[in-house]
């Protein structure tokens, strides 16, 4: 433990977060611009690889583990899977249309960024940005100490996260199902078939010929 | 002094709420039996209250019964209330008692009728409604009567609805009474406003006593009685079919003919009649409305009467002999002889529903036609109609003795001898006299016309027809009968005893006088000249009669219509009036009701309000479609856009428009501070006085202070910088140092 | 290594997840492009946490995955749904609202 | 939450209870949506019997915070003016789940349409009953939701053009009313330094002359909108001809109460000098809207347009009624509300029958239908004359009423010191009295081509026009029973609304001659704020 916090100090960190950081930024490039999606989701999985040595190098150990566990396991697998089932490669790269509002778009996110930038690199002078990090307890970061705050301070945040979880997994049953489509289906034919018999009545065969007897008939 | 007046109407109200919901279940011996229990014993109870309990609370306003607070607001209270004063009592009479015959006669005449009970059940709900309407203490409650009978009316008139003529003859005398219930309405309402009071003995007092709300003059230098008075007339004349409202009552024959005998000749037209009546005093204080009603009433008298010469229709003749008939009445309580209107009201109800009930044994024999052309001969082959007929016919002409003399000879004697009228209208009671006696000439002449044609001379009508024609059964010529002594003696109660010097003879009027005032004062002369010109009247119609139609139709009636064809015709057609309004009034009301719908509607409201600013918002729609392509990276472009926008705008350094400047001399002092200070924010300002690119001042100080070597123009330069965000606005500002 | 770095790395993947949602086609790699957004923001919150000394970022952090879970879930279920309808998961030729 | 509270929420939560239910079970939809239904009617019979009649404020009150920190009070109560209004709203609501008829032909969806009713009612009470005019104004959008969609779904050929029309209508009116509810928070909190929506210190402000207009302009245009007031009137033959029975029976007989409610509860008593300016124009309007109404039911050949123009006619006379300022006037326009409802909702069953039987609305397809279904036929004629103005049914006395009063509100207001409320009462009294002519004109008519004349056409013949029968007998007999109770017993009602119409006639009078002295007067309140609501307002003085 102690060893890892050390790291956050000196030469062979900075060089550490260099080489971490280079990964990152190339995968993450790899990742919008591969045309073939496996490509595409390797290079995420890398990326998702170097950033939680990144986040176990500000101490964050518990986060860095998850980051592997969920993201570079079960997400990008759910990735894998759905490149997989769809299997298609893309025609073209780059989207046809809208190209100039796209492309001013992400100009102006480039401006965004570059302001947040030079606003961190103005305040490079204070300590909470630019100052050497002090140590930090033992148990910073740890499994143990942020899972006792989150069993604490933040248990209903928690259990929210839990629910939204369920409904997520519910909602992505319901919206891929493929039974969805033949029912819809289905029901069009019976109500189109109820509509034509309503206005219609004696063409019932042997049905009472009012209309509200009807509506009951055609219900059961 | 109170009696349960209530059940007057309830009791056919309850017969025909039973029939209505449970008559298809009955035999027609139960519907009958009902219905003419209901009504038989409401003429009981009538009869119960106007012999017994009335006297006693004669004087005292009469029998008076609450039934319970109906509405009130502010001002306005109207209760549920019925009054039984005599000639409430009388109405009452006439109704129960007329309206139990018609219901037995018309369990003969009806007998082969599918609707049965629905029948029986109306003429209950008829019966129940014209009780109200006479016994109603106010305004509003006689309304509700007076409305009640125009349904009814529109019901049973339309009873045969399977044909459309009937449907429209119904929806015409609705329609028609509609637009007498208007003026009704604004009369209430002027009453109203000047009296305080719906109530009748109310607006009765304010009126004998001259209240200031009613003499005040109003519009067109007339005092508000009058105008009141008129729109009540107006109310009357639509339901009494008088001049101009009268063309919905010969159409109304076809309905049932007990219908026509009980509501559009007995009881329910004869209700302007009774208004007026009632609201006596009322039409007192203004002499120019009572010339009005007696001028229309008049006019009614006749103009009905020469369109009764020429009509073919056994029924047409008798309608428009009742539209005749009401004209007396009205300009008998239009010369303020109100007790001689309602006597003429009364003796009219009897002979005139006589005459229609014949009418209905005739047709009946006739196999349910009533074309007086193929009639004749009918005196031998059905007796008895044929002797209430004669009656009954004796007593409209007036021939003495016969009811309709007496009461016929009371208006005519009271036109002349009125003087309601004043000094400036004079005139009106001779006119409306002698133009009364005319129209009794025609009376006679078209009555007789009717007598001859139907029962004198040879049968005209085909052979089938003839070998058909019957008497009616016991239960139609039973009440035939009773109507017909009814006609022939009833004339008695008014007996004009002032003649002999026996005021009390007069039975009704003295019957009448607390509630309309005592009977005209006619002096002897008057009285006995009208007599004999009355008589003399009714002897020469009939003999003309006699030498044109006597036996059927004879060389002189040929002549006569060769001689002058195209009044014939014009009176054949009832002067074109239909169609006169037809072409004036309800066609142009279509017209314009549709253009309106297509014009303003359509055109103006939906197009060009609507849909024009509808159009205008839709272009910009379509260009706003542009942002809204159901692409969502472009929305998120759009947005990164937005917020790059939002970013630069709020990173800025805030700055004024302009800097203040203050010139001294050659000293400057310059601030630079935002509108809003810096908003929190550590800034940093250059200044550059010259604007030669060095600067002169820096800092965190937004002031500065400087001092020129010269005179000249310069341009100050001001750099406002955010140090943690990195960004800087240029302010640049001329000065001009003297 | 002064937290600044870490913003800085923060920064670059953010711009580079918004580049991969404004510009690709394929819906596969929008959703990862937004996954790359999320983890710039985790990685922020995790630096903040560091140098502040403050757990809650920690926790912070540990939610914003569990959400790029559930949107990936609920993400990918679409994808799918949309793949059997339209037999494509091309963004262009999805975008209905236009007629 | 109170009585009021739960008589609101009551039916929410019906149609809650209802989507818990799987949609194949119609019958328990229908049951539930009932049920809860009439539970809200029977609760609601309770307001009457704690209603105190002598008294003219609100009474059984709820009020608790909703959203503390905007100033938003969960905030009903119930006056004579509204108390009727509720009666008539949960009394339809049950009567038309009931009708076999309400869902129209395309009978599907029976589930969401027993929602939509259901929400519909509780937007509709929430409106009658809110006293905060925040909270007024989301019932008041609540109610426009189901509609649409009652419309929009349910409805006949063009439901997509007529439900967006009334939808469009609508909002125009509400979006101006909000800005103008916005504008009186702001006013408000100027003079009180509190945040509040509070319906009584709004109706005790009073604005100097120009913003007075612009707000009653805003508010006036959303309740004439809704009454309909011509020339704003032709959204409603359209909506009402594309509704299901149901919708337009609902539609008629309560939704248009709410724009001349507005008026009393709202534009009238907020801005009275404004109010006053514009009588003669609104006044005149109505006396337009009766007769033009009456002129264009009478070339109609659609009975629900023709049904929809004569709302029209008859919905002028309550607003002219109100703008008297008179206790018959205004009184009698409330029971015209009452009355309208009743008559024009039966009317709107019966062309649901027609509708049923036949699949055509054009009057030159039926024709001797009496023979037909007789009882049908008797039932429907009693309602046209209801709705006619037969004396001794429901039409009749606010008909009078109203007319009578505009008649003699020339020497009312003389007596009550109020300057004229409009020109020539008399003549527009005179005017308006016509369409007692024009409604017997084309009622009638209509009528006649329905069930006189020969049944001659084949489609009448067939078997499946069947009279009324099981649940459409009850309809009908209810519906002739509330006619013929309303018209001989109308004491009960009016009694109730007295006090409140003749406290409201009073404030009126004296808020307008109080700003009529100083029309420019900066914003102030009169009357006063009573001192004691004054300290419970400032105990939350949040800002938001």
């Amino acid at each position: 433990m102690h060893q890892l916090h050390t790291q956050t100090v000196g030469l062979p960190a900075t060089i550490t977060f260099a080489i971490l950081a280079g990964l990152t930024v190339i995968g993450a490039l790899f990742t919008i611009t591969r045309r073939n999606p496996v490509v595409a989701v390797i290079s995420l999985v890398g990326t998702f690889f170097a950033l939680a040595g990144v986040y176990a190098s500000l101490s964050a150990h518990f986060l860095a583990i998850l980051q592997i566990l969920v993201y570079a396991g079960a997400i990008m697998v759910l990735f894998i899977f759905v490149v997989m089932i769809l299997n298609r490669d893309e025609i073209t790269r780059v989207a046809a249309r809208g190209m100039v509002r796209r492309g001013l778009g992400v100009v102006a996110a480039g401006y965004v960024v570059w302001l947040l930038a030079s606003v961190v690199a103005n305040s490079s002078a204070t300590p909470l940005l630019g100052g050497p990090l002090s140590e930090p307890g033992a148990d910073f970061g740890t499994v143990a100490s942020v899972g006792a705050s989150l069993f604490t301070d933040f248990m209903f945040p928690f259990e929210a996260v839990s629910l939204l979880l369920l409904v997520a997994v519910v909602g992505g049953l319901v919206v891929s199902r493929s039974e969805k489509q033949e029912d819809d289906a289905e029901e069009t034919a019976r109500r189109r078939a109820q509509v034509a018999t309503e206005i219609r009545p004696e063409s019932m065969v042997g049905g009472p010929t009012d209309a509200t007897a009807n509506h009951e008939a055609a219900h059961h | 002094m109170s009696f349960s007046l209530r059940l007057i109407p309830l009791l056919p109200f309850a017969g025909a709420t039973v029939l209505l919901l449970f008559g298809r279940a009955f035999s027609r011996q139960w519907v009958h039996l009902i219905a003419c229990l209901a009504i038989g014993t409401a003429f009981l109870v009538s009869a119960d209250a106007f012999f017994t309990a009335l006297p006693a609370a004669h004087e005292s306003g009469g029998l008076h019964d609450i039934v319970w607070a109906w509405f009130a607001s502010g001002d306005l209270k109207v209760d549920l209330a019925f009054r039984m004063d005599a000639l409430s009592g009388v109405m009452c009479l006439i109704i129960t008692f007329i309206g139990t015959l018609i219901h037995i006669y018309s369990a003969g005449y009806m007998s082969h009728e599918k609707d049965y009970a629905r029948f029986f059940a109306y003429l209950n709900l008829f019966c129940g409604a014209m009780l109200i309407l006479v016994l109603g203490d106010s305004l509003p409650v006689m309304f509700v009567g007076w409305e009640g009978v125009g349904l009814c009316s529109y019901l049973l008139i339309g009873f045969w609805y399977g044909q459309t003529a009937n449907a429209n003859a119904g929806k015409k005398a609705f329609i028609t009474n509609r637009i007498g219930d208007f003026g009704f309405l604004l009369g209430m309402f002027l009453l109203f406003s000047a009296t305080n009071t719906l109530d009748m003995p109310g607006i009765n007092a304010a009126a004998k006593a001259g209240a200031a709300g009613l003499t005040e003059i109003s519009w067109m230098g007339q005092p508000v009685a009058f105008w009141a008075a008129l729109f009540l007339f107006v109310g009357a004349a639509g339901k009494s079919a008088q001049i101009p409202l009268y063309v919905w009552l010969p159409d109304a024959m076809a309905g049932p003919t007990p219908v026509s005998a009980l509501i559009h000749a007995a009881t329910m037209v004869t209700a302007g009649v009774y208004m007026v009546a009632r609201l006596g005093a009322l039409y007192l204080l203004s002499p120019a409305a009572m010339a009005i009603v007696a001028l229309v009433g008049a006019a009614t008298a006749i103009f009905a009467a020469i369109i009764g010469f020429a009509q073919n229709d056994f029924k047409k003749v008798l309608a428009y002999s009742t539209v005749s008939q009401l004209g007396f009445m009205f300009a008998g309580v239009g010369t303020g002889a109100f007790g001689s209107g309602v006597f003429h009201l009364y003796t009219h109800a009897f002979f005139k529903a006589g005459l229609f009930l014949c009418a209905g044994s005739v047709m009946h024999a006739m196999s349910g036609s009533g074309d007086i052309t193929k009639m004749g001969g009918l005196g031998r082959k059905i007796p008895w109609t044929h002797r209430v007929f004669f009656v009954c016919w004796l007593a409209i002409c007036g021939v003495p003795i016969f009811s309709g003399f007496f009461s016929k000879d009371a208006i005519v004697a009271g036109a002349f001898a009125t003087h309601v009228f004043g000094e400036s209208l004079s005139w009106v009671g001779p006119v409306v006299g002698t133009v009364l006696l005319l129209a009794a000439l025609c009376t006679s002449f078209y009555m007789s016309r009717l007598y001859f044609l139907v029962f004198s001379g040879e049968c005209r009508a085909d052979h089938e027809t003839q070998h058909h024609i019957h008497e009616s059964p016991i239960e139609m010529v039973g009440p035939l009968v009773v109507l017909a002594v009814g006609a022939g003696l009833g004339g008695l109660i008014g007996f004009p005893g002032g003649l002999f010097g026996h005021e009390e003879w007069n039975l009704l009027g003295h019957w009448l006088e607390p509630v309309v005032g005592p009977e005209l004062h006619i002096p002897h002369a008057v009285e006995v000249t009208v007599m004999a010109a009355s008589t003399a009247v009714a002897f020469v119609g009939i003999f003309l009669a006699r030498a044109f139609f006597g036996g059927g139709y004879r060389e002189p009636a040929h002549q006569f219509a060769r001689s002058m064809p195209g009044f014939v015709a014009l009176v054949r057609d009832k002067f074109r009036v239909d169609e006169l309004y037809n072409f004036f009034i309800v066609r142009p009301l279509r017209f314009v009701s549709r253009g309106l719908f297509v014009i303003v509607d359509r055109i103006v409201i939906d197009k060009a309000m609507v849909e024009v600013p509808a159009a205008i918002v839709g272009v910009f729609g379509r260009a706003a479609r542009w942002f809204q392509a159901g692409d969502a990276q472009r929305y998120l472009a759009t947005f990164a856009i937005g917020v790059a926008a939002i970013f630069y705008l709020a990173t800025r350094p805030p700055a004024p428009d302009a800097f203040k400047v203050t010139i001294q001399g050659t000293a400057v002092d310059v601030d630079a501070r935002g509108v809003a200070g810096t908003a929190g924010r550590t800034l940093l300002y250059d200044f550059d006085f010259e604007a030669d690119g060095t600067v002169d001042r820096k800092g965190s100080s937004p002031t500065a202070h400087f001092v020129y070597e010269g005179t000249g123009t310069y341009v100050i330069r001001v750099t406002i910088k955010d140090p943690r965000w990195g960004t800087s606005t240029r302010l640049e500002q001329k000065v001009r140092i003297q | 290594m002064p937290t600044l770095y870490y913003l800085y790395l923060s920064f670059a993947l953010f711009f580079i997840g918004t580049a991969g949602v404004l510009l690709r086609r394929n819906a596969l790699i929008v959703l990862m492009a937004i996954e790359l957004q999320l983890n710039a923001g985790n990685l922020a919150l995790l630096a903040f946490s560091r140098s502040l000394g403050d757990l809650k970022g920690h926790v912070f952090a540990f939610f914003v995955i569990a959400l790029a879970a559930a949107e990936a879930a609920v993400g990918l279920a679409i994808l799918v749904g949309m793949y059997r309808t339209r037999q494509t998961i091309n963004l262009d030729e999805v975008a209905t609202m236009k007629r | 939450m109170g009585l009021l509270g739960w008589i609101a929420l009551t039916p929410l939560l019906g149609a809650l209870l209802v989507m818990l239910v799987p949609k194949e079970e119609e019958s328990i939809h229908r049951g539930i949506g009932l049920t809860v239904a009439i539970g809200t009617f029977l609760a609601s019979l309770l307001i009457l019997g704690d209603f105190d009649r002598t008294q003219a404020g609100f009474q059984l009150v709820v009020n608790r915070p909703w959203v503390a920190s905007l100033g938003i009070n969960f905030h009903l109560g119930v006056d004579g003016i509204s108390l009727w209004l509720v009666l008539l709203t949960t009394f339809m609501v049950p009567l038309t789940l009931f009708s076999p008829q309400a869902i129209g032909l395309r009978n599907i969806r029976v589930r969401e349409f027993i929602i939509a009713m259901l929400v519909l009612e509780t937007g509709m009470l929430g409106a009658f009953l809110a006293l905060d005019l925040f909270v007024f104004y989301v019932f008041w959008e609540v109610m426009l939701v189901p509609m649409y969609f009652i419309i929009g779904i349910w409805g006949g050929e063009r439901r997509l053009y007529a439900s967006i029309k009334f939808v469009l209508y609508t909002l125009v009116g509400s979006l101006l009313m909000l800005a103008a509810i916005l504008y009186l928070y702001a006013q408000v909190h100027t003079l009180t330094g509190t945040w509040t929506f509070d319906y009584a210190t709004y109706a005790s402000l009073m604005l100097p002359r120009g913003p007075q207009m612009l707000c009653f302009g805003a508010f006036a245009l959303a309740f004439m909108i809704k009454v309909p007031l011509f020339p704003l009137h032709t959204w409603l033959p359209d909506a009402h001809v594309e509704a299901p029975t149901g919708g337009s029976v609902i539609l008629a007989a309560v939704l248009l109460k709410f724009g001349a409610y507005g008026f009393l509860r709202f534009a009238m008593p907020m801005f009275p000098l404004a109010a006053w300016s514009a009588g003669p124009a609104i006044a005149i309007l109505a006396v337009i809207g009766i007769i033009f109404g009456a002129l264009m039911a009478y070339v109609q050949d659609d009975v629900k347009k023709l049904v929809a123009y004569s709302s029209v006619s008859h919905l002028g006379f309550v607003v002219l009624g109100l703008l008297t300022l008179t206790a018959p006037g205004i009184q009698g326009g409330i029971y015209q509300m009452l009355a309208h409802g009743i008559s024009t909702g039966g009317l709107f069953f019966g062309v649901g029958i027609l509708y049923d039987r036949r699949h055509t609305r054009r009057l030159d397809d039926f024709g001797g239908l009496w023979a037909k279904m007789p009882v049908f036929a008797a039932c429907f004629l009693v309602i046209v004359l209801a709705s006619v103005g037969l004396p001794g049914l429901c039409g009749f006395v606010g008909e009078f009423m109203v007319l009578l009063g505009t008649f003699t509100a020339g020497k009312t207001w003389q007596t009550d010191g109020l300057p004229p409320m409009f020109w020539s009462p008399m003549l527009l009294a005179a005017i308006s009295a016509t369409a007692v002519i024009l409604a017997a004109m084309y009622l009638l008519t209509m009528y006649q081509k329905l069930m006189f004349g020969p049944l001659d056409k084949p489609e009448n013949k067939a078997d499946h026009v069947r009279d009324i029968h099981g649940r459409e007998r009850w309809v009908f007999g209810t519906i002739i029973v509330a006619a013929l109770m309303m018209g001989l017993w109308p004491k009960p009602i009016l009694d109730r609304t007295e006090a409140s119409v003749k406290s409201f006639v009073t404030a009126f009078r004296e808020r307008l001659l109080d700003a009529d002295k100083n029309p420019n007067a900066p914003a102030r309140f009169f009357p006063a704020l009573p001192a004691a609501e004054k300290t419970a307002l400032n105990t939350n003085p949040v800002t938001p």
